[in-house]
């Protein structure tokens, strides 16, 4: 059955077969960071085509279909386009933050991509608390955007860093608190280790309620920290032109337009991960026949399949919905989302010390 | 108390809005002063678009003036050009045919729920939802098609004239007349379902930009903003025009003056406007479309005033007439430009978020404000 | 009481912003719905209504005849001055002189399609096409001479 | 150059640890103040943790000190910056020297 | 010299350099982001000792935590755009002469102590051995600790919104 | 209240109010002097109650400015038309945008456009033109020869 | 693969950004004049400075934020352990929770959570 | 005869493409092609014509499909300004600013009669800017007032190939039915 671990582990022990374990891990070193520009690449001119179709069909229009075969390569055009810009930077601004800003933005997004599980055994670092890990990063990035609002000498992008500062740091706490749960259940941290727990149903079958309810809490609060809409206060378009990244232009504007949908994709493979079982295939209770059908799918096209659904729910929201208003924006969190998810919490615990879940 | 949070004596922020940025529908300028992201002041600027079309117009016949003001507030174009034709035949005594009349008032209907349909768009967007302006626009496409179709233009159909309209209905109007206002009941659900009962929606705007009924009189505002409000301003119902006194529609009036009650009044006048054309479509009587008129126009000395209802109010024209071909003064009496100067009373003490919010709500065509 | 309250609310909240969802998740189903005219394909099969009003045109007949007697009413009504009309003295066959247009300017850049010209001619001699494709490099190009060279008064327009 | 090890680690922490000092003696600005605390206190957890892999890997008490001191560190950065800001309001000014004449 | 040697120096390098702009820079936003770096380079050499899981901590609170709120209130409290006032060169010197002093004494101290050499199984610090004996209630467990701090946060929130939302500024 | 009682209702409380024949509604000529507590009582007396200003604009006859303000009430619905003659070298009458507030606006326009000075006005800058303009360009004489392209 | 990735994957990130943008500033040919440096404000120049000692309304959200951050982090270590303690774990983290709980509510009463 | 010759006898400002040197090499052609199918507008609409700009955006016509979608409302990552209205004295220096602040490349479309020269304001007015060109160097002028959406698109389309030319202009081929 071909399947993406397969070739990793091909290619693995092809290295190790030729050279000797410093050079192969070296050579593997290298073939990674090629492998994940790539993605982020790749990543990027997807999503963002994927957004402006998916928004073109909501809003009854065709959306770009000219450039290349029903409009495969606008993005690509979009991309050369930005690189063919000139980036300039202001004068009045703070130089070195202005130029530093975006590579702090990239190398969250690109760290965040460490302990994913792109397929079975397909992942970069198993790291040992790997949920923990994400959260950590992930609360890196407000200061990218701290730092890009702050240099930038301009209204607007002050405003927007402020708003998402604010936004980002508190949407953190009931991100962490909604994935506690299956923390909880699986009674570890590491993504290899959640998945495995889910080889016989996912958490969000087998946990009933609860979990169901922390999934739907998740997916909004990483909502709210990817800066998306209806959360994207930071970039608010009718109200600070174009938040903090008014004064980017060209490449550095494009760093964080990628850095930001990659993001996307990051927090939904998380959320893959942790409610949807990752790479594993569906499985229902005892139909064997189903059950084999389904393992005959590459565990990445799964994995894929999960995280792009995921992605197209949060797109969805953005199509759909209005802006909220800063305050409102806090209420929801300190008043809503935080003491549900808490109280969430404790019925999880409940359950899982009383085994209730299958 | 809660004011004293993270004040400080010198917080304060002065930012430019406009003149080109999304949320001013045009070219408005706002100089906002703002504590943190709590308003303190709002200072409009005009005249970025000031075209000096009274001043053009002291230099126009007659016949010709009508067409400039379908430029001021584009977006009911008809409802201008119609009451400089009334200020016309009012000056000169022309007598309008029953068919014109009827032609007329269809036509400003469409205009008004054009109108309407476009500002729920764009009210919509300026909140931060991105689709209903795409689907207002689908409607909008259809009426344009209908007024293309009869009046060879989408936007500046210069179709009154002095003493009627200038060409007759096309064959087809009637028919597709009928066809979109079918469309258009099933599709007003939808706004609903979109962004009417949108939590969202109603957290941004319940309560928010409060406008009084003493200050609404008071600042002369006019059309939905006022009825908002509880003024009664409706020129088709306090002094009826052409038809306006045969057909029945409602008046909504709301007292809540707030940002949603503005809303629910226009989405209110798009329903009552349908069902005008309704009662209208179907007996346009036969005859002229057009009065016979002299070939160039002389009104008699002295003032003439008339007064429409614009999709954003109380649309006035004032001509001195000397007994010239041109008139001697003309002062247009815009709806925006009193509309517009409760900007500052009306959100003081909201976010920036609300700021945005209140003025798609008071639905500003700039042009028309600055002339 | 507070609590029932808070979830009721919740509730609410959740099902109105469902409501929009569906909505919009219809229209991203249903593509029939879509309405969009792609323009430079349909370019062969666009039609546009006989009234619109693209461009003031002169039309001639095929033995190169306008019906323009050069009377300048279309001048005189248009508001913005969009026409200039040379006219000029020429000797018809019983040897009188007799007005006609020299040149016809009409500057495409200026016109805003009010239709008064039309409506003021009294021979009807010009009328308004439908095209609208009129994008130059050079607004110089927009000035236009409207009757053809060498094209004459079509007999028996007065 | 040896493999790094504890005293490595050490030397580094007190060097973490004296710019921490020099920052709080060098700046009158109580926000750089609070920052250079803050340095100081990474040192102390840093160390905490070498003595605890090095020296003492049977049990966890270093973790956990670290851990309390980075709950305390988070619980006093907040009380402090609530009284700076509290004192810009009424003073307009977070200047230790100018502060000086304020008594509690 | 093995990888490992490497990225220790780098770490320590960062650490080290970030901090001492931290403390010199007069750009105050600028200091706060320095400092920011520095601390995440000593999360990262948490990383390098394979304490996971107290790196996360770090970088949870201080970069995310920590940081934000300094730089909100550099916002609130100072003219971000000018650079600090400039200290008397006495003043800096003689804190940059004690400081070395200290730095100097501390260090002989340091290599001239010995420390003892573990013997016997060390507990990995993972994070599942850290819950067990933070909740674990008898003899070396640290579930006092752990609801005392709660008590600690608790004091500490309360605290701050009382202060903070003092209506009026203290001592006017 | 109809056109004529509202004539001998403002006629014997302001002898010194002028009539003008002809127009919609009835016209009557102010006095800059009396001008002030002549509108003031407009608005307060209570069987007028003309508290709605919809029109405010100023004509200029070559020999002087006419300032020309339309009040309705929204209570009675009757209009009245008020009118003040002001010197047109030096034009100066009292604001009412203390009465109505819509008033404003209206008069830093007239202000701009005709050079009208209003007693006590808030703030009476300009609202349209550029801050560095000179003259007033409604004013009938007003010639721009670098702008104004004459047909 | 270890730790190392990290490093790997922030070399490769800082390589990508410094290559995308070094290519463009090779290939652009940039005009200059003297506005364009200066901060766009809707096209029209700027009033008054930006960083000046500015507002933000929502610190004390911050404030709050970094407490429960603190308790976050502690909730993790718990979280993996409670199905192997049991009840016990389950007890302390209600007092726990509880204690907060009291820390919350009192930000709310106090009006600390909401804006005016 | 040298790119420099054809540029000036080029109507409008045309960019010349990095390194394009006398012939346009491959690289160019690539360049070009970017640049002219990812044209991100500015938000800028003045007056009437702004509406059908709107309309163009909107399903019926909708300009997405050739990617000009991604309308900006910062001139810092824009590239092209449909001038879509009149404008006015007032107005102008606003109108050069978001032009300066553009970084390159950068391109003008002035749609309307009122961009174009004026229009309905040419005569008698005295605040009204006749033409943008005095302003900014335009590249495609659309007359009609306004503009009918399919006018826009095809303004658009034909900017798309006046950058595809990269300034030469024997290589524009522009009719209205062939595209
Ligand atoms: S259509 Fe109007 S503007 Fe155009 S030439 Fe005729 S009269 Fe003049
Ligand atoms: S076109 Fe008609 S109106 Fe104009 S000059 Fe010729 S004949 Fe007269
Ligand atoms: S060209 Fe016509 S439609 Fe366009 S802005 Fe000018 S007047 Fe309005």
């Amino acid at each position: 059955m071909w399947s993406l671990s397969n070739i990793t582990g091909s290619i693995d022990q092809w290295l190790n077969e030729n050279f000797s374990s410093a050079w192969a891990l070296a050579i593997e070193m290298v073939l990674v960071g090629i492998a994940m520009i790539t993605l982020f690449a790749v990543l990027g001119l997807i999503l963002v085509l994927m957004e402006r179709k998916v928004s073109a069909y909501m809003q009854i229009r065709l959306g770009p279909n000219r450039v290349g075969p029903k409009g495969m390569f606008q993005t690509v055009a979009d991309t050369l386009k930005l690189l063919l810009k000139e980036g300039l930077t202001p004068n009045g601004a703070d130089k070195l933050m202005f130029n530093a800003a975006p590579f702090v933005a990239m190398v969250a997004a690109m760290l965040l991509m460490a302990p994913i599980a792109f397929a079975k055994g397909v992942q970069i670092w198993d790291v040992n608390i790997g949920v923990l890990y994400v959260t950590a990063i992930s609360s890196l990035s407000v200061i990218g955007i701290l730092m890009a609002g702050w240099s930038s000498n301009n209204k607007y992008s002050l405003l927007g860093a402020m708003r998402s500062g604010a936004q980002i740091v508190s949407y953190e706490l009931s991100a962490g608190l909604a994935l506690l749960p299956i923390v909880v259940l699986t009674g570890d941290l590491s993504v290899s280790e959640i998945i495995a727990s889910q080889s016989n149903g996912w958490w969000i079958f087998k946990g009933h309620i609860p979990v169901v309810i922390s999934f739907v809490i998740f997916i909004i609060a990483v909502t709210a920290e990817t800066n998306r809409a209806p959360f994207d206060l930071a970039e608010a378009e009718s109200e600070l032109t174009a938040g903090f990244h008014t004064e980017y232009s060209g490449m550095k504007f494009a760093l964080f337009f990628l850095a930001e949908y990659v993001n996307v994709f990051i927090v939904c493979a998380i959320a893959a991960t942790l409610f949807l079982g990752g790479w594993m295939p569906l499985h229902i209770g005892n139909w064997e026949g189903f059950n084999h059908i389904m393992d005959f799918i590459p565990s990445s096209i799964w994995f894929m399949a999960k995280t792009f659904f995921l992605i197209f729910l949060i797109m969805w929201f953005r199509w759909t919905f209005p802006r909220l208003r800063v305050d409102q924006l806090l209420n929801l969190e300190w008043k809503y989302l935080l003491p549900i998810s808490m109280v969430n919490l404790l019925v999880v615990t409940a359950m899982a010390i009383l085994k209730w879940h299958f | 108390m809660v004011e004293e949070i993270g004040t400080t004596e010198t917080g304060d922020l002065i930012i430019n809005v406009g003149p080109q940025h999304p949320a001013t529908h045009g070219v408005l300028h706002l100089i906002i002063t703002m504590n943190g992201e709590t308003i303190k002041k709002v200072e409009p600027h005009l005249g970025y678009i000031h075209r000096s079309i009274e001043k053009m117009c002291e230099s126009l016949t007659y016949r010709q003036f009508i067409y400039v003001t379908s430029r001021m507030d584009y977006l009911s174009s008809h409802i201008n050009n119609h009451g400089c034709a009334l200020l016309v035949e009012k000056a000169m005594q022309i007598e309008v045919p029953a068919r014109a009349q009827y032609i007329r008032v269809l036509m400003d209907e469409l205009t008004r729920v054009a109108s309407h349909v476009l500002w729920w768009g764009a009210l919509a967007m300026d909140v931060g939802a991105l689709t209903p302006f795409f689907h207002a626009f689908r409607e909008r496409e259809m009426i344009n098609d209908i007024m293309e179709e009869t009046c060879g233009a989408r936007l500046t159909m210069n179709y009154m004239v002095p003493g009627g309209v200038m060409f007759d209905i096309h064959p087809n109007f009637q028919q597709r007349v009928k066809q979109f206002i079918t469309d258009f009941r099933s599709k007003i659900d939808e706004y609903d379902e979109l962004v009417t009962y949108n939590t969202i929606f109603k957290a941004r705007t319940v309560g928010v930009g409060v406008l009084s009924k003493e200050d609404a009189i008071s600042f002369g505002c006019s059309g939905p903003v006022a009825r908002a409000s509880g003024v009664s301003c409706d020129i088709r119902k306090l002094y009826p025009y052409e038809v306006y006194s045969q057909v029945n529609f409602k008046e909504p009036i709301l007292t809540e003056g707030d940002t949603y009650a503005r809303y629910l009044v226009r989405m209110y006048e798009m329903k009552e406007s349908i069902s005008i054309i309704e009662q209208l479509i179907d007996n346009i009587p036969e005859g002229e479309f057009q009065a016979k008129t002299k070939a160039v126009l002389k009104p008699p000395k002295g003032e003439y005033y008339s007064r429409v209802e614009t999709a954003r109010g109380d649309f006035g024209v004032y001509v001195v007439s000397e007994g010239a071909t041109t008139p001697y003064r003309i002062k247009f009496r815009s709806p925006g430009f009193s509309n517009l100067s409760t900007l500052d009373q009306i959100s003081r003490g909201q976010k920036i978020g609300d700021l945005v919010a209140i003025m798609g709500s008071l639905d500003l065509v700039i042009p028309d404000i600055d002339r | 009481m507070f609590l029932k309250d808070y979830i009721s609310e919740v509730y609410g909240a959740v099902k109105s912003l469902l409501t929009g969802m569906r909505r919009t998740g219809y229209y991203f189903t249903h593509h029939k719905e879509i309405i969009t005219e792609q323009y430079p394909d349909n370019r062969a099969t666009l039609v546009l209504p006989e009234r619109f009003r693209g461009e003031v045109v002169m039309p001639h007949t095929e033995s190169n005849e306008h019906r323009c007697t050069g009377c300048t009413a279309c001048e005189l009504a248009c508001p913005n001055g969009t026409i200039k009309i040379i006219t000029k003295f020429d000797i018809n066959a019983d040897g009188k002189k007799k007005k006609a247009i020299d040149t016809f300017i009409y500057h495409l850049e200026l016109c805003t399609m009010c239709n008064l010209c039309i409506q003021a001619c009294p021979t009807d001699a010009i009328k308004m096409a439908q095209s609208f494709e009129h994008s130059v490099f050079d607004r110089s190009k927009l000035t236009k001479v409207l009757n053809k060279p060498g094209s004459k008064l079509e007999e028996g327009v007065e | 150059m040896m493999e790094p090890g504890l005293y490595h680690i050490l030397f580094l922490s007190t060097a973490l640890f004296f710019t921490g000092v020099y920052g709080f003696f060098s700046r009158r600005n109580l926000i750089t103040i609070l920052m250079s605390i803050e340095l100081m206190l990474n040192s102390v957890c840093l160390n905490f943790i070498a003595f605890n892999k090095y020296v003492w890997p049977g049990k966890l008490d270093g973790v956990f000190m670290t851990l309390f001191i980075i709950a305390i560190a988070a619980a006093e950065a907040a009380l402090a910056i609530a009284i700076i800001i509290n004192l810009y309001r009424s003073h307009q000014t977070i200047d230790v020297s100018s502060g000086e004449e304020m008594k509690y | 010299m093995s990888g490992s040697t490497i990225i220790f120096y780098l770490l320590a390098l960062i650490t080290l350099g970030s901090a001492m702009l931290a403390v010199s820079s007069r750009q105050i936003f600028r200091s706060a982001i320095f400092l920011l770096f520095s601390l995440i380079g000593i999360a990262g050499l948490y990383f390098w000792l394979q304490y996971e899981f107290i790196a996360a901590v770090q970088i949870v609170v201080y970069a995310g935590g920590i940081t934000v709120l300094i730089i909100f209130s550099i916002f609130l409290t100072a003219k971000s755009g000018e650079s600090l006032p400039k200290q008397k060169p006495a003043r800096l010197i003689f804190s940059a002469l004690s400081v070395f002093c200290g730095a100097a004494l501390v260090m002989l101290q340091i290599a001239g102590h010995s420390f003892p050499v573990f013997s016997g199984d060390a507990i990995l610090p993972t994070v599942g051995n850290i819950g067990k004996q933070m909740l674990s209630t008898e003899q070396g467990g640290y579930a006092l600790p752990f609801e005392v701090i709660s008590m600690l946060l608790l004091a500490a929130m309360i605290g701050c919104i009382v202060i903070a939302m003092r209506s009026k500024p203290l001592l006017k | 209240m109809t056109r004529e009682e509202l004539k001998t209702a403002l006629l014997t409380k302001f002898p010194d109010l002028v009539e003008e024949e002809g127009g919609e509604w009835l016209n009557l000529f102010s006095t800059p002097d009396s001008w002030k507590q002549t509108v003031h009582f407009l608005r307060t007396d209570s069987t007028l109650l003309f508290d709605y200003l919809f029109c405010l604009t100023c004509v200029d006859w070559k020999t002087h400015l006419t300032m020309v303000y339309h009040f309705t009430s929204t209570t009675f619905r009757h209009i009245l038309v008020m009118k003040v003659k002001l010197d047109r070298n030096a034009p100066v009458i009292e604001t009412v945008c203390d009465i109505w507030k819509t008033a404003e606006f209206h008069e830093r326009e007239v202000f701009e456009l005709f050079g009208v000075h209003f007693n006590n006005h808030p703030d009476l800058r300009k609202l349209i033109l550029p801050d560095d303009w000179v003259g007033f360009p409604l004013r009938k004489d007003y010639e721009d020869a670098v702008n104004m392209i004459k047909l | 693969m270890g730790p190392a990735s990290m490093i790997v994957l922030i070399i490769a990130a800082i390589a990508f950004s410094v290559i995308a943008i070094l290519a463009s500033k090779i290939l652009v040919k940039a005009s200059h004049n003297k506005q364009k440096g200066e901060p766009y404000e809707c096209g029209i120049p700027t009033q008054g400075r930006t960083w000046i000692q500015f507002n933000v309304g929502y610190y004390l959200f911050a404030l709050i934020f970094l407490i429960f951050d603190v308790e976050l982090i502690f909730l993790y270590p718990w979280a993996v352990s409670v199905k192997a303690v049991g009840w016990v774990a389950m007890v302390e983290i209600i007092i726990f929770f509880f204690i907060l709980f009291i820390g919350l509510l009192y930000a709310h009463k106090k009006g600390a959570l909401k804006w005016s | 005869m040298t790119a420099g010759q054809e540029k000036i006898s080029f109507p409008g400002q045309v960019h010349e493409a990095p390194g394009g040197g006398i012939l346009t090499t491959a690289l160019d052609d690539v360049i070009n092609w970017a640049r002219s199918n990812s044209l991100w507008p500015l938000v800028f609409g003045t007056s009437c014509c702004a509406i059908e700009m709107m309309s163009t955006a909107a399903p019926k016509y909708d300009w997405s499909r050739f990617g000009f979608e991604v309308a900006r409302a910062t001139p810092r990552q824009a590239d092209v300004i449909i001038i879509a209205g009149t404008i006015v004295n007032k107005m102008a220096p606003v109108l050069k600013r978001l032009y300066d602040q553009m970084p390159d490349p950068k391109y003008v479309v002035a749609m309307g009669a009122c961009a174009t020269s004026g229009g309905p304001f040419f005569y008698n007015t005295y605040s009204v800017v006749k033409g943008a060109d005095h302003v900014i160097p335009v590249d495609v002028y659309i007359a009609g007032c306004p503009p009918r959406p399919e006018a826009l698109l095809h303004a658009l389309l034909t900017l798309q190939e006046k950058i595809r030319a990269g300034g030469k202009r024997e290589r524009i081929n522009i009719d209205g039915n062939k595209f």
